[in-house]
């Protein structure tokens, strides 16, 4: 099973990256891009196929390694 | 089986004439993977055949030469039992195509060539030809190469050093990124590619195989995806993280002795490694290509062979080691596979699934690749221009602070500190100036010069004096921070060799290269050829990059651009007769691209790089730098803005105009600062040496005059030579 | 001093950093695997290097906090030993929680490596002992993501209880933004943790104690814990 | 009106940082992860309220600036 899990930052986090992208936008052109968030997206590939299991375990992870809840939340989903 | 119809030879880039002679070698019609090794192993890249025959005439010997060219990379002797192991490569069209990534596994590629061969890596330089600012991709390519090399040696820790950044028309279509490392070894720890000891095992280490950069062959490869939804990118990526474990687990396996050859896998991947090995041993490889670590499913054999993923190295191993050097590699988080054995068949066997997928007889897979005298032209000499005929600039002031603000001549901070030029702790003299200084590792007082210079606009209009001047610009560079030049390397960079005047221009770069070598006793240990850098019908200016090394027995005793106090005395070595042609000031301040190049006197570069270097060496002076670009004044300008205090100069007796003798680009010459009360005494050492020696100046103040009128305040000098890159990048 | 240098996959200055402690304490420091699960007996000092552990992947040091060392690491500041976490170690201390805040991208997107001034905020510390309070010192960072971040509350707590050990400043000594390689928030380039036993700071100054690469006021901090942990 | 822009690398294209990903976590004892890719994740405040109009500005700035289509895709939601 496999699961897709997105990590974006908490609101009042500055995110410089997103701020340049925006700009960068600016300046080739693009009109109008009021705000940029940048985050990140991660595909994990599951031996498990328990739907209940796998969310628990992706949960567990995103915990201990793949956010950093300081800053960061983050969302599952199981395809 | 696939059919080798004439469509696929002609998709693997094998003329009619060589596809006879594959033929002739195999005695029967060769499968495609045994077709696609003949393809990677003959072409330009590996086979050299269009340059082979000219790079022959280099001189590649001397008493320091350890290794010259041959193996994965250049080895000189620098005393006390260590060795210094380097060369530089190109990845012109990769950065072209996808510049971040481009440029990164070019660093990858050349710094494994280092440490294959058991240096540790301790510099990385990357000289960088781009084309004109207004050009609408140049930016981004700058932004995507300069951020690759900087990725890839940030993250091994290797410290960037130095190289080039200049700009023109001409590479517009195709940049040039270059890059070398420079490595330290041990002189009885210098390993090797031949491949000995039948029966000993083929050990693969690194990263897993993937489909990265299988190109030639879109079409017969095709087939064999059965994903093809997307067009397979061509481009490899890099992992810098796996190469810094690879280059520490290698270094680990290498204080042992359980290697018998070693080889990095780079272009062509395991065809070229494995085929090197055989052929320099003079034996037989056996592969069992289905113990290859694999990163995708259903891979061919085809796909094996010349997939061009990165970070991975084959090894020979004494016989029963197996088992600690796996351990080494799983400790360090890598794959390690047996794939085969040493044979002695002198065949190339593949075995896959079961079969024999392919067997080529290594002998004349390699002996009898094709070799091209191609026709040639040598380049019209073109004619000398004279100052009088150049107009001259009313104030010497305003076009000093326009020279510095020219894309060539400003000042490339912004590219130096995106890299980590300290790590180690070992760089003395940091990029910026001359030659780069770096402490030799685990000795107390050596350090080593390195540097890379071409004058791509002398070579265009004259290869055999551009070809001189390459190198010699780095003799002075080394000179000037008090190093004795040792050895080079190169990378020759040139269009499509089918074109007569094209070769012409490769030959004589060649010719002039060698005249130079020879003079200063300064041999080519390594090196690299970049043929077909060209877009329809426009190649780029002849570059034939140069990257040289030098030894300072005593790190300490080392010079630096900087002007270290006020009151000094400013002085010139070497003669100034006001040389515009093909300058910096024709081009860019009076938009004149013509006229013969500075000549170069080979024999007053010796002398005035020995009186040079022995003042420093002796600790009478520790601020120099070497006149090029731009001409003198501006090398005053770089000095000036380096060290914060201006100067005072005075035209000394000339025939030259002012504008000629301040930004003509004469060679063989210096400018070093002194204590007044040393004056004399160097005067006349210069005397005694029979080399020219002229007091321009004396340091001091905020502003840069000369002869009292003419004037431009450091401010305005910083401002034009700071600002103009980093304004180019944000516009 | 018994220092203690941790080796991560990917470190790149572990070397330079002992070899600065060599020169303060004239005593080699050990190197120890991220994989050991214990610090060699009597460590003082644990020193987590510079470089790109797990080659920077996901988050800086986010990996690298997970390595089975980091629990003998967590232990030793927990019972007062002193840990000095410098750039990339400064990133694997923020994520073990070690000291308060996060590094991000530098703002200019762009890594950076250049001589920075930094201004020693409190010498109350076993890392500052030697400098003198406001001392202007020049050390170089070498980073991509430097960009210190902490929320208000935290800031506040960090500046009443006098936690910012060293800000980036002008050559004169003012903190403007502009004196900032990378964007970090107040120009904090270094702070200490509650106890002041830990701390974590971008810059470099292991490679700025020698005069022949460029000058010593890197060194002064290694005297200091030399002079604290003797 | 918003768009979700994913940028993944494109099948076959080597992902160092999904690979060190999967390596740590099976070192931290998650067993039965089989594979990790990595992607961007972007989320762009735009000014244009007609949705077909900002489907092509976004494609227009994916191709441009925010992918690097030599070696990745990217797919545009629009909220
Ligand atoms: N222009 C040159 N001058 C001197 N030696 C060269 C030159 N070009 C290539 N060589 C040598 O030929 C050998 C093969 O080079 P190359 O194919 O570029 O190596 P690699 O397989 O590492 O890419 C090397 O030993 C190299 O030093
Ligand atoms: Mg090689």
């Amino acid at each position: 099973m496999k699961a897709r899990v997105h990590v974006t930052l908490k609101h009042g986090v500055l995110d410089p990256q997103g701020k340049a992208i925006a700009h960068a936008l600016g300046s080739l052109g693009f009109g109008g891009v009021e705000d940029v968030r940048q985050g990140k997206f991660l595909e994990l590939e599951l031996a498990e196929t328990d739907a209940g299991k796998a969310r628990e375990q992706v949960k567990a992870m995103c915990e201990k390694l793949l956010a950093n809840t300081v800053i960061e939340n983050y969302t599952i989903e199981l395809v | 089986m696939t059919k080798i119809t004439p469509e696929i030879v002609a998709e693997h880039g094998l003329a009619p004439d060589e596809y006879e002679h594959v033929l002739a070698i195999m005695g029967r019609e060769p499968n495609l993977t045994e077709l696609g090794i003949f393809s990677v192993m003959w072409s330009e890249h590996c086979s050299y055949k269009s340059s082979r025959i000219h790079l022959k005439k280099l001189p590649t010997k001397g008493p320091q030469v350890i290794c010259g060219p041959g193996e994965n990379a250049g080895v000189v002797d620098i005393g006390d039992g260590l060795a210094a192991i380097f060369k530089m490569e190109s990845h012109n069209h990769p950065s072209y195509i996808e510049p971040y990534q481009g440029a990164a596994t070019g660093v990858g590629g050349i710094l494994r060539d280092v440490f294959t061969m058991g240096a540790r890596p301790i510099a990385i330089l990357d000289p960088l030809r781009f084309g004109s600012p207004e050009h609408p991709k140049t930016k981004h390519l700058v932004s995507g190469v300069v951020a690759g090399i900087g990725g890839y040696g940030n993250c091994m820790g290797i410290p960037n050093v130095g190289g080039e950044c200049t700009f023109h028309p001409a590479y517009d279509g195709n940049i040039l990124v270059n890059a070398m490392t420079v490595g330290i070894a041990h002189t009885d720890k210098i390993f090797y590619s031949a491949a000995a000891g039948i029966g000993n095992p083929v050990v693969y280490v690194g990263s897993k195989t993937g489909r990265d950069g299988i190109h030639g062959a879109t079409m017969a490869s095709a087939e064999f995806d059965e994903k093809s939804e997307e067009k397979r990118p061509t481009v490899q990526v890099g992992d810098p993280f796996v190469e810094k474990l690879l280059l520490e687990a290698c270094l680990e396996l290498m204080a042992g002795d359980a290697i018998v050859a070693i080889q990095d896998m780079g272009a062509a991947g395991l065809t070229s490694s494995s085929v090197e090995m055989a052929s320099k041993g003079g034996v037989g490889l056996e592969l069992v290509l289905d113990d290859v670590p694999q990163r995708e499913t259903h891979m061919t054999a085809y796909e094996m062979m010349l997939s061009e993923s990165q970070e991975r190295m084959l090894m020979i191993l004494k016989p029963g080691r197996e088992d600690a050097a796996r351990a080494i590699f799983e400790k360090w988080g890598l794959d390690f596979a047996v794939i085969g054995k040493v044979t002695d068949t002198g065949h190339l066997v593949l075995k896959h699934r079961g079969e024999v997928v392919g067997d080529i007889p290594v002998a004349p897979l390699t002996d009898e690749a094709p070799l091209y005298d191609r026709p040639w032209v040598p380049t019209p000499k073109p004619a000398k221009v004279l100052a009088a005929d150049v107009p001259a600039a009313n104030d010497l002031g305003a076009a000093l602070v326009k020279m510095l603000g020219t894309p060539d001549l400003c000042s490339k901070r912004w590219i130096v500190e995106q890299y980590d030029h300290l790590v180690g702790g070992d760089t003395i003299v940091r990029p910026g100036g001359d030659a780069a200084v770096v402490r030799v590792r685990d000795h107390a007082t050596k350090g080593l010069a390195i540097t890379t210079d071409c004058t791509p606009r002398y070579c265009f209009a004259d290869p055999v004096e551009g070809g001189k001047q390459a190198v010699v610009e780095t003799y002075r560079n080394i000179t000037a921070t008090g190093g004795l030049p040792l050895a080079i390397t190169d990378c020759m960079n040139f269009g499509n060799p089918q074109r007569p005047n094209i070769m012409g221009q490769f030959v004589g770069a060649i010719e002039g290269m060698s005249e130079a070598c020879l003079a200063l006793d300064y041999p080519v240990v390594s090196g690299n050829v970049s043929l077909y850098n060209e877009t329809m019908g426009t190649g780029v200016q002849p570059t034939p990059a140069i990257g040289g090394i030098g030894l300072l027995e005593d790190y300490t005793r080392s010079a630096s651009i900087r002007f270290k106090a006020a009151g000094e005395t400013l002085l010139l070595v070497g003669e100034t007769e006001g040389w515009l042609g093909a300058s910096i000031y024709l081009r860019d301040l009076a938009g004149r691209e013509d006229g013969a190049p500075p000549p170069v006197d080979l024999a007053a570069e010796k002398r005035n790089g020995d009186f040079v270097r022995g003042l420093i060496r002796h600790g009478e002076v520790v601020t120099c730098h070497d006149v090029a670009d731009g001409g003198l004044l501006v090398a005053v300008a770089e000095m000036a803005l380096a060290g914060g205090i201006g100067a005072t100069l005075a035209t000394p007796e000339t025939d030259a105009p002012l504008h000629a003798f301040w930004f003509g680009e004469d060679q063989g010459r210096y400018l070093i600062s002194v204590v007044v009360d040393r004056v004399e005494s160097i005067v006349d050492q210069a005397k005694a040496a029979g080399v020219s020696l002229q007091v321009i100046g004396t340091t001091g103040g905020d502003v840069i005059s000369v002869d009292g009128g003419h004037k431009a305040t450091l401010a305005a000098l910083r401002d034009a030579h700071e600002g103009w890159l980093p304004r180019y990048m944000a516009s | 001093m018994k220092a203690a240098v941790v080796v991560f996959p990917g470190s790149n200055r572990e070397r330079d950093v002992a070899l600065a402690l060599k020169r303060a304490s004239y005593t080699t420091p050990a190197y120890v695997w991220h994989g050991d699960t214990e610090l060699p007996a009597g460590t003082d000092l644990v020193v987590l290097p510079g470089g790109f552990s797990y080659g920077d992947y996901l988050r800086c040091g986010a990996m690298a906090s997970l390595s089975p060392i980091m629990r003998a690491v967590k232990d030793h500041a927990a019972r007062g030993g002193h840990v000095i976490g410098i750039c990339n170690g400064f990133q694997i201390l923020a994520e073990t929680g070690l000291v308060p805040g996060v590094l991000m991208r530098n703002a200019s997107l762009r890594f950076v490596c250049r001589d920075v001034h930094l201004k020693v905020e409190t010498t109350d510390s076993a890392f500052t002992g030697s400098y003198l309070p406001g001392q202007v010192i020049r050390v170089p960072v070498a980073h991509a993501e430097g960009n210190y971040f902490a929320d208000d509350e935290t800031l506040k707590r960090l500046e009443g209880e006098g936690r910012v050990a060293f800000r980036y400043c002008t050559e004169a000594g003012e903190i403007a933004p502009e004196a900032s390689p990378n964007g970090a928030i107040r120009n904090i380039a270094g702070v200490l943790n509650e106890k002041r036993n830990v701390l974590g700071m971008m810059p470099h100054p292991e490679n700025m104690t020698e005069t022949v690469v460029g000058g010593t006021d890197g060194a002064l901090l290694f005297d200091s814990l030399a002079k604290a942990l003797a």
